[in-house]
């Protein structure tokens, strides 16, 4: 079980994701009652990246900036959302294909803001969170993967 | 002054170290003289119109003030999630 | 484990939804490595309602229209976004309080299409689907609740 | 003919009853017909411009012709999810 500041917190991790995500909805929603709904978002490493066979990946991080800004990322749509329950979970280093990379929950007293608030915190991620993706491929080749820059 | 300079990602890669310890002459030195010189001084291929500054675990601006004893870490597109 | 079809389908439960999800979330994991990004939702029965406490809640169905109506929902939603898994689950008869009343899953190549599928599922669940809410409320009073007209 | 109105929901409350069989005399009528006669007959007070009509399964406008033996269904603002 990952360890992840509840109601509202994020997190960087090299285990698994996956069994601290299912427990942890089965927890919140005990919980929460006042929660009307959750929508969770799971980035997952595909086997493919721009037509290109993927066979390897490993996420580097710059662990102060990125608990930093995903803290920072976090409270603030829970701020103007009015959100009760939002939690984002990054998992660096090797992650085999397939497994989660990323899991963001967010419990909302109406799915409106539930879901807006998961869009934005994915995409707020994606864009200002110190993490690199280097990939490996089918043909021998590997490269650090460019986001968008901000 | 003496600045730590951490490198991530490519750019770890490409300067060969995970971090270096630099001494400044200038006090007026900023992140974007100190990322001109490390571009220089490695043969880093990354504009810097597409790379962000951070002092002390804080993106800052590239023309930032810089103190004695602190770590400097330039960031390359990011590509989490 | 309620019977769902898969990778894209609809069905209408009286049972919980809760570990079936769990299951099915473990389950198409493994089996779509071509997922990039998943989006689930889950609506859960609230304590409250337009300021009332709700004691106890109660879905009403007329199945063959729900069942067609979801189906149709769904396949419109994964034609139109080229989404690999879409499976929408929706629970019926006395639901209790804190439990899911309604569970979407929604996996895509890139996180875009999961998003706006997701939310469009259950936008249009909500508007069409013939399912109707009996809440009971703390003062011993209870009510059909009525949903917006389309 | 013969056709059998399905109640559900407030309406099944309101109505008293799952369903009813009715016989129709005019060949021409429609399911706004019979919901206005299912309004008069049982004291229904859901104006139909927010209710919608199905026929065997389907839903359908308030003007649809309707065959012997269909199943006509009067659904009221639907409030799953």
């Amino acid at each position: 079980m990952i360890d992840v500041p509840q109601p509202v917190g994020f997190t960087i991790t090299e285990e698994r994701i996956l069994p601290t995500a299912l427990r942890l909805s089965e927890q919140i929603i005990a919980e929460h009652p006042e929660i009307g709904g959750v929508v969770t978002f799971e980035g997952r490493v595909r086997n493919h990246h721009k037509g290109r066979t993927v066979t390897a990946l490993e996420y580097s991080v710059y662990r102060d900036l990125a608990i930093r800004e995903g803290e920072r990322i976090v409270r603030a749509t829970v701020e103007r959302l009015e959100l009760p329950v939002a939690i984002a979970i990054h998992r660096v280093g090797a992650v085999p294909i397939g497994e989660m990379a990323v899991w963001i929950y967010v419990g909302g007293a109406h799915r409106q803001a539930a879901f807006e608030g998961c869009r934005e915190i994915i995409d707020e991620i994606k864009r200002h969170v110190p993490i690199w993706k280097h990939e490996w491929y089918g043909d021998g080749s590997d490269e650090w993967v460019l986001g968008n820059p901000q | 002054m003496t600045v730590t300079i951490r490198y991530f990602a490519m750019l770890r890669q490409t300067a060969g170290r995970d971090h270096e310890v630099i001494t400044l002459t200038d006090p007026d030195a900023s992140p974007s003289q100190l990322y001109d010189d490390a571009v220089a001084r490695h043969g880093i291929n990354l504009d810097r119109s597409i790379v962000r500054a951070a002092i002390n675990g804080r993106y800052v601006s590239w023309d930032s003030p810089i103190s004695d004893g602190d770590e400097v870490v330039f960031i390359p597109p990011v590509s989490g999630g």
